[in-house]
């Protein structure tokens, strides 16, 4: 039963991911009003209609795809590691999809206000399903009230644009907004980038992020983080692009600060993480800065006058959006793995699964290595295409933007070393050397369509890493949607191909090329390898300075690991350090001290410096407020008095404001 | 429309309001009851003048039942239950008399200032049947605020009425038969449902000080 | 269903339909009097309700054909809005008359009464929807504050139908606060009347709605404001406006339960309804916004006051009754951006609030009736204890908070439509932190009920048996979600009406 | 533009070049070192000596490690090969320059390190794990400067593709030399002894446990997979020397296949490595080492350098 309702979420998004790539390579879908009798006639604004343009189109396909493979995964996933009500998960599982799927191709602002909303709630339930303890509800209550607040900021952008052009389907709201005033279009962009960003865990909006995926079921973090929070940038994309036709610099510059402070908070939090899914939820903060930056570097190069520049920025923004669906997928699926078979996130209880689980660590190396832009992966590919676009200001003649840009080149160029430091971490703690607890020891290989999921995703991180042509030619139609061009011709779809060049610049990619010579060169060492005799090999145990069998214990830890990074980085992270030490006897020097226990923890300063004091505030006063109702009757008439007497004086010395 | 009429008319209000300040000053229950049915008669002359200073005669049949229901019924009424209730005679207040005092000609100058403008309005030439209505009306529910005890609290929405009826019957010559008996009963409906909880309250509190209901807070 | 595509006609032979309305509860209310036993009693009150909802049918079918349904006298007028409060009132009745059986009307009901109480509690319920219905049907604006002060008289005696010290002192303070306000109401009114007499003269029907809507362009603005003043003090008072609630979640949280819904549910709309036909009034008079002003203030300070005691309530009834306070400034709200579109919104907003309220009021007793408590601290993971009345508060829970696909979202959004539409940008956006706010305080009780550990002691049975009950609150939970994405065209009908009465 | 058969055969004359002088750049180095010094110091020729010698050894690998060590010496050196061809060596245009840019050679330098770091933790030793996480954590900090310092060597030319920019400075002639270059060069020396493990920041030849880096990474590795990295090293060394000369002084670089005119690029490019390599070592011998994380020191002033040096560039574009 189970494994039919998972397979039945497989085909769905098979069906909806054929559908996109028809709409994608230039199938026309008709927009359409879902024919409710009344709910459409009782007034326009509540009509339900549905567009799938090719904005929708691109990311209907990254979630059917993501969300296939996530399907295939989740068969094994809730047989093996879920224990308690499997078939509500399912359900929820489903519904999320379908709120997913709705929110893409939703065509006027009510029905999209009604999947968004949706989508947040159901996954709050999937959130807050496996664990009942305080922390999981927690984590639940912060993601859905923030939620829902950018909910409301979400709702002040859409209905400002639609009361504005007095309609409320998307596609008529496109055309008449060319003739808001600055002042709309600059609320509504503040509204939506608030709202949206929030969704999709821009910093500092994301304190709920980190919480609310690692709570989730594996596979749930993995559609949440895979595509969920691809739906803020879709919004953002869909009301700054395609509703108001992009929009001034500073638009820009805001999207590309943010995104910058996103990619280096996201990635810096993520090293000093030692619960591997908050490890990769941290990470997702970081990606979607990466986007961000794209779509801001867009705007500001659209907005100097260079279309083709600012496609090429977009470009990256779509492909790296779809590039992150995949490997971040792949890789909550593997942590799901390891997670599920050894009971415990923490990496400092992990180690050596590779050899218990060796295709799954295969396949989340080969997402590591995606996420962490190293070529020949998708992810790098992507990158390059943002480094490029950063790189291409200096043919705009615009000294301010070419600064900008080459600090956010640094930033991003920081960003993915440091996210290639915290993988090799991750990796490395969770998957190699000795098992570090008995679970991870004795943990149990996990089901074989866990491992197939992952391999599917993991060859689509190849194969985009290789043939991005293919992607990017399915972003074209979006392309010209948004910026009104797309990266030109040139772009086949051979698995060899080169990337276009911009005409601006001579640099040129052939990623085909680069997978090429790498697999020249190792087929060259091993064929080197095969002359002359081929030396003896003999296993023994690691270099321990002489001890005599070196156990878990000496193993570098995840803590000791990230250190370098918390040193330097220290004003930032204001770790929390926790030494307990013990004086040898009939000595005060302190160097004969000995610390027993050290342990350090990173809390995101967001939640008690900024958030914190918010809900402490609004506790405060609601009990303060809510001494006004007293129990005594004499004060409830006194309220009464005062709100009469101040309204008749009102009445009669302030008079009825005019409208 | 006479002059005197207008005086009379004047006087009548003007000793409604004296009765609605005396309310405000009495320290006794029973005192405050029969201040209570003096203005009520008082409201029930205002109501015969207009009646037949304005050949309204339908008016009578309303002075007719103020003075049965107010004046005679209302009254009698809750001096029985101030004995079964057998509560002590005194009024507890929180504010004290001079306050009071004091405060009942503040509210007749804030009924002045608010409803003055418009009172010229009014239907019957006396300009000053508006806020003087107004003001008993305010005055009533001051008494409402500031006295602790439950039957004090009755008695001091039984003045807001008396407000209410002043202006009704002065300034609009009535609203409808219809209408102004469906009024006349909703009060009597009103001192009965009360009596029931006064009642209840003293079997459960053994108290009618409506201070002491204070534990739904929050 | 069926029945709706009767004709009015030929049972107006023998009295107009409207009549038959205000006749069944009043009928009722006699023949429970007399009733001899337990199973009389109850199938008269179940049958009374029945037959107002049909009776409420046709009449709305009348007034959707004809524009007003036929009256036997010019003090009852019926147009769409009376018809969309009748509506509520009897589907509201309905669910809990019924749930009234389950809960204590039967023998063997957790709450069961002795016959004699049983037998007033029926027959104050009856009277307390008689004067509902009369609220609605009123003409004339003195009979509509005889009816709303009957409720008021009919209502405190239920409120205080347990007897405990809290109930007393709930129902006390219910009593004197409305009357005091409804005397303010009274108050207003008269002034109106003044207004209407000197622009009309001294006609006996000056307080009637027909007239002072057609006087009402030339209304003296000076009187009208003063008039406005004192009647958004009392009725507003009545309604649960802040800060005039002060009753509200007294009494709301301690009159029992089929009581607190109808109050939440029913009562609130009728004071609602009332400020409505006032605000109509006065929207006729050229160039007079002081109403919209007072209605957004009163509705915004009552979204935030509500907000504020959410945030802290720590019992199940009082939770739901500032939530009411909340849901009726939300309609004020809505009333005051104004336009039809407004009006429209906050019509459609008080249907869906009534019926997610009153369903959550039903559910929520039987909560406190498994529970043992109204303590929100004592009672935590409710869904898995209790499947069916957990998903109710759920649903219902969800609801409220504004959460799409369910109806309050649908007319929350129409509200802020008109908000941004009509150019009240500041207003709007106070109304969606002041929501945000409520979203936020109510999940965290509902996560912690609904979804928490389950406490160590046990929950009990509830009610055994309870078709009625679960009808009742099956019916109001599928009017919360269904009217979401899902308008049926008369129903969309009755309320663009009732907006364009008070608009046009 | 050259056919693809002329230019696999250029490619190929590129990898043996650059494959076979990898080794002897390192020797240089250590002759340098040890002359100043007062040293005699190894033959030139010992690195490749010491290639041989653990080609032929036999290997030996920890009980607890997987797959992981076996793989990454390969895929770590084939990433470093498939940098070759992106460095212009000795003819424009470069042959495959299609294949990729700079960011590209950034990304596979990337590539190998990932890997060499994650296998020295694949055998659980205390000492894989600290150079791994050094040495991951220095790379991090390298990235942004060698973007910057791309940045700043391809706004003139408008490219960032090595090719491009030397084939810029090239036919710029005198007029290629500027302050921005300046300041770009010596960022770019910066970046490359961070990169190279070079003194201050790591130093190759000690294996006391507390200071080294790299070295602590491939501790446990012997045998053909240990040839593997350290002629690796080298090959690295090459590819970011060479790119330097590339890029700071490209002139000699030929622009057409006349026999001639390469053989002159040729000995051109091997005494501008020779003397390449000679100057790091002599900038090697007049540092000690720093404290680890005075590293973070060196690369801020390296990105202060490069973004200078973008700055630079505008001020003399408003001048002219």
């Amino acid at each position: 039963m189970l494994r039919a309702t998972f397979g039945l979420a497989m085909a769905g998004c098979l069906l909806a991911g054929l559908q996109g790539v028809e709409v994608l390579l230039g199938a026309v879908v008709p927009a359409q009003a879902v024919s409710i009798p009344g709910a459409v006639a009782a007034t326009p604004l509540l009509s339900l209609g549905l567009q799938e343009d090719p904005l929708s189109a691109f990311f209907v396909l990254v979630l059917a795809v993501s969300g296939a493979a996530i399907s295939l995964a989740s068969i094994g996933y809730v047989d093996r590691y879920v224990h308690s009500r499997e078939a509500a998960l399912a359900a929820l599982f489903n519904l999320f999809l379908l709120s997913l799927l709705l929110v893409c191709v939703a065509g006027t602002v009510f029905l999209f206000l009604v999947a968004w909303e949706g989508m947040t709630l159901v996954s709050y339930f999937l959130v807050v399903h496996e664990d009942h303890s305080a922390e999981a509800r927690s984590a639940g209550l912060t993601y859905l009230v923030i939620s829902h607040g950018a909910a409301a900021a979400v709702l002040v952008a859409l209905l400002g644009l639609s009361v504005a052009t007095g309609t409320g389907q998307l596609s008529a709201i496109a055309s008449g907004a060319g003739g808001l005033s600055p002042w709309v279009r600059d609320g509504v962009f503040v509204a939506a980038l608030v709202g949206f960003g929030t969704k999709a865990g821009m910093v500092p909006l994301h304190v709920w992020l980190p919480e609310a995926h690692p709570a989730a079921p594996s596979n749930v973090s993995a559609l949440m983080s895979g595509v969920m929070i691809k739906m803020g940038i879709y919004g953002l994309l869909r009301v700054v692009w395609v509703l108001l036709g992009g929009g001034p610099s500073w638009w820009g510059y805001t999207i590309l600060l943010f995104g910058a402070a996103s990619a280096l908070v996201g990635v810096l939090y993520a090293i000093a993480q030692h619960d591997l899914k908050r490890l990769l939820a941290y990470h997702s903060v970081e990606n979607i800065g990466i986007i961000l930056m794209g779509i801001g570097a867009s705007i500001v190069l659209f907005d100097l006058g260079y279309p083709a520049l600012a496609a090429l920025a977009m470009a990256a923004a779509l492909l790296h959006t779809w590039n992150h669906a995949l490997f971040k997928s792949l890789l909550f699926l593997g942590a799901g793995a390891a997670a599920g078979a050894t009971g415990t996130r923490d990496l400092e209880k992990l180690g050596g699964l590779v050899r218990r689980m060796p295709g799954i660590a295969l396949t989340f190396l080969l997402g590591a290595m995606a996420i962490s832009a190293l070529p020949p992966f998708n992810g790098f590919v992507s990158e390059w295409l943002l480094f490029h676009s950063l790189f291409s200001a200096f043919s705009t003649g615009s000294p301010a933007t070419e600064l900008v840009f080459a600090g956010m080149a640094a930033v991003l160029a920081l960003t993915s070393g440091l996210a290639a430091y915290c993988f090799v971490k991750a990796f490395g703690i969770a998957f190699l050397a000795r098992p570090r607890s008995e679970a991870a020891a004795t943990a149990q290989a996990p089901p074989g369509t866990l491992t197939a999921g992952t391999g599917v995703l993991a060859g689509l991180c190849l194969l985009l890493g290789i043939a991005p042509a293919l992607a990017i030619n399915l972003a074209s139609r979006p392309l010209t949607q948004m910026v009104g061009t797309s990266l030109g011709p040139g772009t086949s779809l051979s698995l060899i191909s080169s990337l276009p060049a911009p005409s601006t610049t001579s640099a040129g990619f052939a990623p085909g090329i680069i997978a090429l010579l790498l697999g020249l060169a190792i087929a060259g060492i091993w064929v080197a390898s095969r002359f002359g005799v081929a030396p003896k090999v003999r296993v023994e145990r690691s270099w321990d300075c002489g001890i005599d069998a070196p156990t878990a214990r000496m193993e570098y830890t995840a803590g000791g690991y990230s250190q370098a990074v918390t040193r330097i980085f220290q004003e930032f992270f204001r770790p929390k350090e926790d030494v307990e030490r013990t004086v040898a006897a009939g000595t005060r020097w302190d160097l004969l001290t000995r610390v027993r226990r050290f342990s350090e923890e990173s809390v995101d300063p967001l939640l008690p410096s900024l958030y914190r004091p918010i809900r402490d505030g609004f506790l405060w006063s609601a009990r303060e407020v809510s001494r006004l109702q007293s129990g005594r009757i004499h004060a409830y008439l006194a309220y009464m008095f005062a709100t009469l007497v101040v309204l008749l004086l009102v009445l009669r010395f302030v008079g009825s404001p005019s409208p | 429309m006479t002059d005197l009429g207008t005086l009379a008319l004047d006087l009548a209000a003007a000793v409604a309001l004296v009765a609605a300040w005396l309310c405000l000053v009495h320290t006794r229950i029973a005192a405050l009851v029969s201040t209570y049915a003096v203005q009520s008669a008082a409201i029930a002359v205002a109501a015969g003048l207009v009646a037949y200073l304005y050949q309204a005669p339908d008016i009578y049949v309303l002075a007719g039942m103020v003075v049965a229901l107010n004046v005679v019924v209302l009254p009698w009424y809750l001096t029985t239950v101030l004995r079964s209730l057998g509560v002590t005679r005194m009024v507890n207040m929180y504010a004290s008399v001079r306050t009071s005092a004091l405060a009942g000609l503040g509210l007749l100058l804030l009924a002045a200032a608010v409803v003055g403008p418009v009172a010229p309005y009014a239907a019957v030439a006396s300009a000053g049947l508006l806020p003087i209505s107004t003001a008993i009306l305010l005055i009533g529910f001051f008494l409402l605020i500031s006295r602790r005890k439950a039957i004090v609290q009755v008695i001091g929405l039984l003045v807001m009425n008396n407000g209410i009826f002043l202006a009704g019957i002065a300034l609009t010559y009535g609203t409808g038969f219809v209408v102004e008996l469906g009024l006349a009963a909703n009060l009597l409906v009103l001192a009965i449902v009360a009596r029931i909880f006064l009642n209840r309250m003293k079997d459960t509190f053994d108290t009618v000080d409506a201070d002491a209901l204070r534990s739904l807070e929050g | 269903m069926r029945s709706v595509r009767w004709r009015a006609r030929p049972l107006s032979l023998l009295a107009p339909v409207s009549t038959v309305v205000l006749a069944v509860p009043l009928a009722a209310a006699l023949l429970v009097a007399i009733s001899r036993t337990r199973p009389q009693a109850n199938a008269v009150v179940c049958g009374a309700g029945f037959a107002s909802v049909a009776a409420v049918f046709l009449t709305i079918r009348e007034v959707l054909n004809e524009g007003t349904a036929s009256v036997p006298t010019s003090l009852l007028y019926v147009d769409a809005l009376s018809g969309l409060l009748l509506l509520l009132v009897s589907l509201i009745g309905l669910a809990s008359v019924l749930y009234s059986v389950d809960y204590m009307g039967r023998s063997g009901s957790p709450h069961e009464a002795a016959f004699p109480r049983l037998r007033a509690y029926y027959a104050f319920v009856m009277l307390f929807l008689f004067t509902m219905y009369l609220a609605a049907e009123a003409n004339n604006l003195g009979i509509l504050w005889i009816a709303l002060e009957g409720t008021t008289l009919v209502s405190a005696l239920l409120v205080g139908f347990y007897r405990t010290r809290r109930a007393l002192e709930a129902s006390w303070k219910y009593l004197i606060l409305c009357s005091v306000g409804l005397s303010f109401a009274l108050f207003g009114t008269l002034v109106l009347y003044l207004a209407s007499v000197r622009t009309a003269g001294p006609i006996a029907s000056g307080l009637d709605w027909t007239t002072l809507v057609a006087v009402g362009p030339h209304l003296d603005p000076g009187l009208v404001s003063l008039a406005v003043a004192f009647l958004l003090i009392g009725y507003g008072t009545k309604a649960g406006l802040a800060p005039l609630h002060t009753w509200l979640p007294d009494a709301h949280s301690e009159a029992p339960t089929p009581v607190s819904a109808l109050l939440s549910g029913a009562l609130l709309n009728c004071a609602m309804y009332a400020l409505l036909r006032v605000d109509a009034i006065t929207l006729r008079i050229p160039g007079f916004t002081l109403s919209h002003w007072l209605f957004l203030g009163f509705g915004l300070v009552s979204v935030f006051v509500a907000a504020f005691f959410i945030l802290v309530q720590q019992d199940l009834k009082r939770l739901m009754a500032y939530h009411s306070v909340e849901h009726m400034g939300i309609i004020s709200v809505g009333v005051g951006f104004g336009g039809v579109l407004g009006l429209f919104g906050a019509l459609y907003h008080t249907l869906n609030h009534a019926a997610t309220k009153a369903a959550l009021f039903l559910a929520g007793g039987n909560l406190a009736l498994s529970a043992g408590t109204k303590d929100l601290e004592e009672v935590s993971g409710a869904l898995a204890a209790l499947p069916a009345t957990g998903a109710v508060l759920l649903v219902g829970g969800l609801a409220l908070a504004g959460v799409p696909p369910f109806s309050i979202f649908s007319s929350e959004f129409v509200i802020l439509s008109a908000g941004f539409g009509g150019g009240n940008f500041v207003g709007a956006l106070l109304l969606l932190v002041g929501l945000a706010i409520v979203f936020g305080g109510l999940l965290l009780h509902l996560s912690r009920l609904l979804l928490g550990p389950q406490r160590p002691r046990p929950f009990a049975p509830g009610m055994r048996s309870a078709f009625g009950a679960a009808f009742g609150i099956g019916l109001l939970v599928a009017v919360a979600v269904g009217l979401g994405l899902f308008l049926p065209d008369p129903l969309s009908q009755l309320l663009w009406a009732a907006a364009r009465v008070v608009t046009a | 533009m050259t056919s693809s058969l002329e230019a696999i055969a250029l490619l190929a004359v590129e990898y043996l070049l650059v494959l076979g002088l990898a080794p002897i750049l390192l020797g240089i180095i250590r002759r340098v070192k040890a002359r100043s010094q007062r040293r005699e110091g190894p033959s030139l020729l010992q690195p490749y000596r010491d290639l041989a010698k653990l080609w032929r050894k036999e290997s030996v690998y920890s009980d607890t490690s997987s797959w992981v060590t076996r793989a990454a010496p390969w895929v770590s050196f084939a990433a470093l090969l498939a940098a070759i061809p992106l460095v212009p060596w000795f003819v424009l245009p470069t042959p495959f320059s299609g294949a990729g840019d700079l960011i590209v050679l950034v990304g596979l330098l990337a590539l190998s390190r990932f890997v060499i770091a994650l296998a020295a933790l694949d055998a659980g030793s205390t000492f894989g794990g600290m150079g791994s996480s050094r040495e991951m954590w220095m790379g991090s900090l390298s990235e942004p400067i060698f973007l910057l310092v791309i940045f700043a060597f391809g706004a003139p030319a408008g490219s960032t593709q090595a090719g491009t920019i030397a084939a810029h400075g090239v036919a710029a002639g005198w007029g290629y030399v500027s302050a921005p270059l300046l300041l770009a060069v010596v960022a770019y020396v910066g970046l490359l002894l961070v990169e190279t493990g070079r003194l201050p920041v790591d130093n190759p030849s000690t294996h006391l446990e507390l200071t080294m880096v790299h070295e602590a990474m491939v501790l446990e590795y012997s045998g053909r997979d240990l040839a593997l990295i350290e002629w690796g090293q080298g090959v690295k060394l090459a590819v970011l020397t060479g790119l330097l000369i590339a890029l700071a002084v490209p002139w000699g670089i030929s622009s057409s296949l006349g026999i001639a005119v390469i053989a002159l690029a040729l000995a051109l490019l091997v005494a501008k490595l020779a003397g390449a390599s000679a100057l790091i070592g002599g900038l090697e011998s007049r540092i000690a080492k720093w404290r680890l994380f005075r590293v973070a020191d060196l690369t801020t002033f390296a990105a202060v350098l490069a973004l200078g040096a973008i700055a630079f560039h505008y001020l003399i574009a408003a001048g002219a």
